[in-house]
């Protein structure tokens, strides 16, 4: 089993503890499953806690702000020394928590609030977990295991690092939408399941939304994969490297203006494919009380969240392996790649976490900042408008790559790993047309669409009226 | 146009109408039910009356107001006030209809006419008991259900228990105010 | 008529508070008081000061309270308003449909017990205690949002002494 | 369960936007038949906060109601007070001997916190209005703003929401130190406010392409449905009772009255979601104007008077205890639309019939015509842009 040379390592280190060759593989494989679930699962709690910081901020108030770390402390206290009697605990923990180092770490976690992601998760934990007599036992207990397999199995396919990383498919691309579009199916379960007309609304609604926006992910993903010859992911990493120190310029976001184009597209379809605003159909508070999580209680409806952040950490995922160079490093790509191999995946795991979780940190700005669509707009957005736009983006950068010019299918190793890819070699004037071409057409198309899009603009006196200087 | 120029103009088309004057200065014209749908719709068509606006509908228990003659009442009679105004010529006026306070009280709905009278006239069939025949939606609107009585009426006794859950707190006697 | 156990549940339970799971029940408590989700149940004018609590000025989310519309997700059910003859068996219903360990605070005069509707009104039920067990009642109408937050700080004294397995205090607080 | 809808179509599903919903603006109840996505008959159940407030105020005396009429429209309660008022010092007015003269100072204290609650009240209908369609944060920022102004009125009348301040015969007291600063501040930094909200919502392509064009109600079926106030105006009825039916001091005030224009842009209709929405932003922008005008005239205290502003005045009450018998109907312009109360006195010390005809109730009546062919989506954008309230329906 060779699941990646930082798990051949791990085996070899186990093996010199004098755990047998067999078990000392498997063991290292297990441990390297631990890392990314545990990562998904606390960053998916985080999540939850920093969503409520950033509708604070937006909104000018305090987020959570007065759970700490006293419950913790409180427990590692009266676990350590349940002999004693209560008094004396209590009187214990107070000393120790004044203690001059403890007081300050105490106050700065109870400021922010960090005890909330605990607090939320415990007390989630333990309600009554009501399965309604009335619906499908079922499928309203099958809906949360299916949501959450389709998020998870999907997160064995990122491509934390070179060395690092769990399995490195031929088509892991084409996998991670073949397996997300698992999670329509539990969303329908949970729908249908609760037997409850709000939640059946909002798992069609719900349903119509992911199915129609996976179209426009999978064009996306084949334009990539026609750029860069493979639709591994590791592979469409490497293709993005750049020697030098400015080696973003390698990013394919650069290197075509319908890349740029497709990566709006693919960020606008990633947001629906997750069910965030403005197309959160699924749990759409003002219209349908829960969504689909109304009849849901306790842990249940918190796996139902957990799913959706998990999902929400696959599209940031995938979107900096397309579009932004995965795990390679905006400056300077080399003296990474020259680290040990534990080093390497360290440091690569830590930029393609920043990547992913600032693409969250958008996906939460926009929540707070934007309404909703209608379900009939969700439905045009889709289908009359990423849809063909991703389509002309595909038709134009292959003319744009056989006017290019190729040099037949080369086979190249770049960094350690075979990569087969239809190496384009732009010259620099064919480049410079083609994005200016493109940006003379988006000039041209704004013009028009400012005089003649809207016949009926708002009065202008009005409109100061609203909006005075600032519109 | 002055209220009592008005009064002329429907006096011809109309004769059995009456306009009592109150101390308040309020002209009412009295219009008998019998005849009342025919002259809410020239009141709303006739270019002359133009009233195209249904300001206010109310109910009223004319039972215990005071007559002029001292200490004797009007006699077991409900009343609808209807208050008009028209956009064009921008004259109000009030209109009533009185109906004996029993099972058979009932006046024809002028939901045709006015649009907005559908919800005002199930509200004073909730709380008055005057039947409305021809609104579009003759239930009770503020009311449970299976509530029994109307409350607004001026005679109205206050029930003790409502469905499950018993009415009274200990110790309150619960009086209906200084008429019932 | 089943014997209650205190705790509202149904499993037999012992009658004394228990030794055994007192350190783990402090922490869960901790966890429970830390995370209390509200149901807002706003009818009248109290369902404003409720929204206007939550808001940014007097903001529970800095407590750790969020609101929920739907009552499976929801700790504690504030009944902020008016609850007529014909809304009382929702409010029967609401709290019923809510997951256990839950509580309910009653908010307002009108929820306590009929507030200036109770003498002369045919339709208003004086009271939500006819209908559903109410652990904190917060008078005032409607209460400034510091009073209720105070109330929810009572029924957090209460929730610290909740035992999953033990008696459960029902006696009713009210904040002066 | 409550009555059923008679024909019982199977392939409909019934659904209960019910007294408990998130977006019903309180406890009005939508039985909404819907084929899907689209609502194909839409019955409103109202009465989940019918308090019987007429009949409370046959059995307490003229003066002794003021403070349920906070209670009928809690959002707005100051103009609330102000019309029931104003009715009964029309009524006392109709006969000389009793009739009531109200001191300048508190008539202009009267209209400059009746414009202030018209403001706090459409914040919280427009915040709402946003808040449905998604939108989290316009409804915080508009709360904010609303904090202000409670902050002033606490100063003045001691609560937060149930002011219980106007009397008949004036103010119950005078303005606390500083208010007219106060009150000054506030105006100049809700300009910059509100045009950072509107930059921020109603400008939003994706919240005009959600209101525009929705439940559009033209001038005739708003007029035959009795809609009033904002919702009137923005179907291009120019109508508003401060300037046709004055009272107070508002002949003496210059403002303008917004009218709907389908604003919406290429979508837009006359009387649409977003003509309501935007009339009532631009009478925010109105009332500022009347407020920075009624500062500037209003009267300093008359220092020697033993009550300034006509609170507790003693001859009032002798005066209420007799007034003429008769019926009179007064109307006001609230911020949902004209309040007409029908005062019927049989001369005794208490109202024998005491009718409040509000803004919300006929504002609800057009759901049964309007509401079918819409999406589920938009009847909740229709409940937001009428901007109900629900005490002022059930009262």
């Amino acid at each position: 089993m060779n699941f990646g040379p930082v798990q051949q390592s791990i085996a070899a280190s186990l093996a010199s503890w004098g755990v047998p060759h067999s078990g000392s593989e498997l063991a290292a494989l297990l441990i390297l499953l631990l890392i990314p679930f545990g990562v998904a699962f606390s960053i998916a709690g985080v999540a939850q806690y920093f969503e409520r910081k950033v509708s604070a901020v937006v909104s000018r108030r305090f987020g959570p702000s007065t759970a700490g770390g006293e419950g913790i402390l409180r427990l590692v206290v009266s676990c350590a020394f349940f002999f004693l009697p209560a008094a004396t605990r209590a009187r214990l923990e107070k000393t120790v928590a004044n203690l001059p180092g403890v007081k300050q770490v105490l106050f700065v976690v109870s400021y922010l609030g960090l005890g909330q992601i605990v607090a939320d998760g415990l007390k989630m934990f333990l309600k009554e977990d009501i399965v309604p007599r009335a619906a499908d036992r079922f499928l309203f207990r099958g809906a949360t295991y299916v949501l959450l397999l389709a998020s998870f199995v999907a997160l064995v396919a990122m491509p934390i690092s070179q060395n690092f990383y769990l399995s490195d498919f031929s088509v892991a691309a084409l996998y991670v939408s073949a397996v997300t579009s698992v999670g329509v199916v539990g969303l329908l379960m949970a729908g249908w399941g609760s037997n409850n007309k709000y939640s059946l609304l909002g798992g069609v609604r719900a349903v119509a939304q992911i199915v129609s926006y996976e179209i426009p992910i999978a064009l996306t993903i084949a334009t990539v994969a026609m750029w860069s010859g493979t639709l591994s992911l590791h592979g469409m990493i490497a293709a993005q490297y750049h020697p030098g120190v400015l080696s973003f310029l390698g990013w394919n976001l650069f290197q075509s203006p319908f890349f740029l184009i497709l990566s709006v597209v693919y960020y606008t379809a990633g947001l629906a494919e997750c069910n965030r605003t403005p197309f959160d159909f699924s749990e759409s508070e003002q219209e349908l009380i829960g969504g689909v999580g109304t009849e849901y209680s306790g842990l249940r409806w918190g796996l139902i969240f957990i799913a959706e952040y998990t999902d929400m950490i696959l599209v940031g995922g995938i979107f900096a392996s397309l579009f932004l160079g995965g795990y390679q490093s905006p400056i300077g790509e080399q003296w990474i790649v020259a680290l040990p191999p534990v080093w390497e995946a360290l440091v690569h795991g830590a930029i393609f976490c920043a990547k992913f979780l600032a693409s969250i940190g958008v996906m939460m700005w926009l929540r707070w900042t934007l309404p909703r669509f209608r379900i009939d707009q969700v439905m045009r957005m889709a289908w009359v408008r990423l849809i063909p736009l991703s389509l002309i983006c595909l038709f134009l950068l292959a003319a744009s790559m056989l006017w290019f010019g190729h040099d037949g299918q080369v086979a190249q190793v770049i960094h350690g790993r075979f990569v087969s890819s239809l190496v384009v070699r732009p010259e620099g004037w064919q480049t410079a047309s083609v994005w200016g071409a493109t940006i003379l057409v988006v000039a041209v198309l704004v013009v028009l669409a400012k005089k003649y899009g809207d016949p009926k603009p708002m009065p202008e006196d009005v409109r100061k009226a609203l909006v005075g200087g600032e519109g | 146009m002055k209220n009592d120029e008005l009064f002329g103009l429907l006096q011809v088309l109309y004769p059995d109408v009456s306009s009592t004057v109150a101390e308040t200065g309020e002209i009412q014209w009295q219009v008998p039910t019998g005849i009342f749908l025919e002259v809410a719709r020239t009141l709303k068509d006739d270019p002359r009356f133009a009233f195209d606006s249904l300001m206010c509908l109310s109910g009223l228990d004319l039972s215990k107001y005071p007559t002029a003659v001292k200490g004797e009442f009007v006699g077991e009679l409900l009343a609808c006030v209807y208050h008009l105004h028209s956009f064009e010529h921008g004259h109000e006026v009030c209109v009533s209809v009185t109906v004996p306070k029993d099972e058979t009280a009932s006046i024809p709905s002028v939901e045709p006419i006015w649009l907005v009278a559908g919800y005002f006239e199930r509200e004073i069939l909730d709380l008055y008991g005057i039947a409305f025949p021809g609104n579009h939606d003759p239930r009770r609107l503020m009311m449970p259900e299976d509530w029994i009585g109307h409350p607004l009426r001026k005679d109205y006794q206050y029930p003790s228990n409502y469905s499950t859950w018993e009415l009274k707190r200990e110790g309150q006697n619960f009086t209906s105010g200084p008429y019932a | 008529m089943i014997e209650p156990n205190g705790s509202g549940s149904t499993l037999p339970g012992p009658t004394g508070p228990q030794v055994l799971f007192a350190s783990v029940d402090e922490f869960l408590n901790w966890g429970r008081t830390n995370s209390l989700w509200f149901l807002q149940f706003a009818t009248a004018c109290c369902g404003i000061e409720l929204m206007q609590t939550g808001c940014s000025r007097f903001d529970t989310d800095h407590l750790g309270m969020l609101p929920r519309s739907s009552p499976r997700a929801a700790d504690v059910m504030i009944v902020a308003g008016t609850i007529t003859h014909k809304m009382a068996s929702r409010v029967r219903t609401l709290w019923e449909q809510m997951a256990e360990p839950r509580w309910v605070i009653s908010m307002g005069s009108c929820a306590n017990a009929g507030g200036p509707f109770s003498k002369y009104s045919y339709s208003v039920l004086n009271g939500i205690d006819k209908l559903i067990p109410v652990d904190v009642y917060v008078p005032g109408c409607p209460p400034r949002p510091e009073a209720l937050i105070d109330g929810t700080e009572a029924l957090k004294e209460r929730i610290r002494k909740y035992q999953m397995f033990g008696i459960r205090d029902t006696e009713a607080i009210v904040i002066e | 369960m409550s009555h059923e809808i008679q024909e019982q179509n199977d392939d409909l599903i019934t659904i209960n936007m019910g007294p408990h919903h998130p977006s019903t603006h309180g406890v009005l109840r939508l039985v909404i038949q819907t084929d899907g996505e689209m609502v194909k008959t839409c019955k409103p159940e109202i009465g989940y906060l019918h308090r019987s407030i007429e009949k409370i105020g046959e059995n307490l005396e003229w003066y002794q109601f003021v403070p349920y009429t906070d209670r009928v429209d809690y959002v707005c309660s100051m103009n609330a007070n102000l019309a029931y008022c104003l009715g009964v010092e029309a009524l006392l007015n109709t006969k000389p001997e009793t009739a009531v003269e109200i001191p300048l100072r508190a008539d202009c204290i009267r209209v400059l916190f009746a414009e202030l609650n018209r403001i706090s009240s459409h914040l919280v209908g427009v915040g709402a209005a946003a808040m449905d369609m998604g939108a989290y944060t316009p409804f915080l920022h508009g709360i904010t703003q609303r904090e202000f102004i409670n902050d002033i009125f606490e100063k003045t009348c001691g609560a937060r929401l149930t002011y219980n301040y106007i009397c008949i015969g004036g103010v119950m007291r005078d303005l606390h130190q500083g208010a007219e600063a106060e009150i000054r501040a506030f105006l100049d930094q809700l300009e910059p406010a509100m045009h950072s909200f509107n930059a921020l919502i109603t400008t939003n392509t994706i919240f005009r392409g959600r209101y525009a064009g929705v439940a559009p109600i033209s001038r005739e079926k708003a007029i035959a449905y009795g809609m009033v106030g904002p919702n009137l105006r923005a179907s291009g009825v120019d109508w508003d009772l401060r300037r046709d039916r004055p009272y107070g001091i508002y002949p003496k005030l210059k403002f303008a009255v917004p009218v709907g224009g389908a604003y919406g842009g290429s979508k837009g209709v006359l009387g649409d979601c977003y003509d309501r929405y935007i009339v009532r932003l631009l009478e925010i922008v109105e009332s500022i104007k009347i407020c920075r005008q009624v500062l500037d005239m209003m009267p300093p205290p008359a220092e020697q008077a033993d009550d300034p502003v006509g609170g507790y005045r003693v001859d009032v009450t002798k005066k209420l205890r007799t007034p003429p018998k008769g019926g009179i109907y007064t109307r006001v312009e609230n911020p949902r639309g004209e309040t007409g109360y029908y005062l019927v006195s049989d001369g005794s010390k208490m109202p024998y019939r005491l009718k409040i005809r509000t803004g919300s109730f006929t504002s609800l009546s057009i759901f049964e015509t309007l509401v079918p062919g819409l999406m589920v989506s938009d009847v909740v954008a229709l409940i937001g842009s009428l901007d109900i309230v629900l005490p002022e329906v059930d009262r």
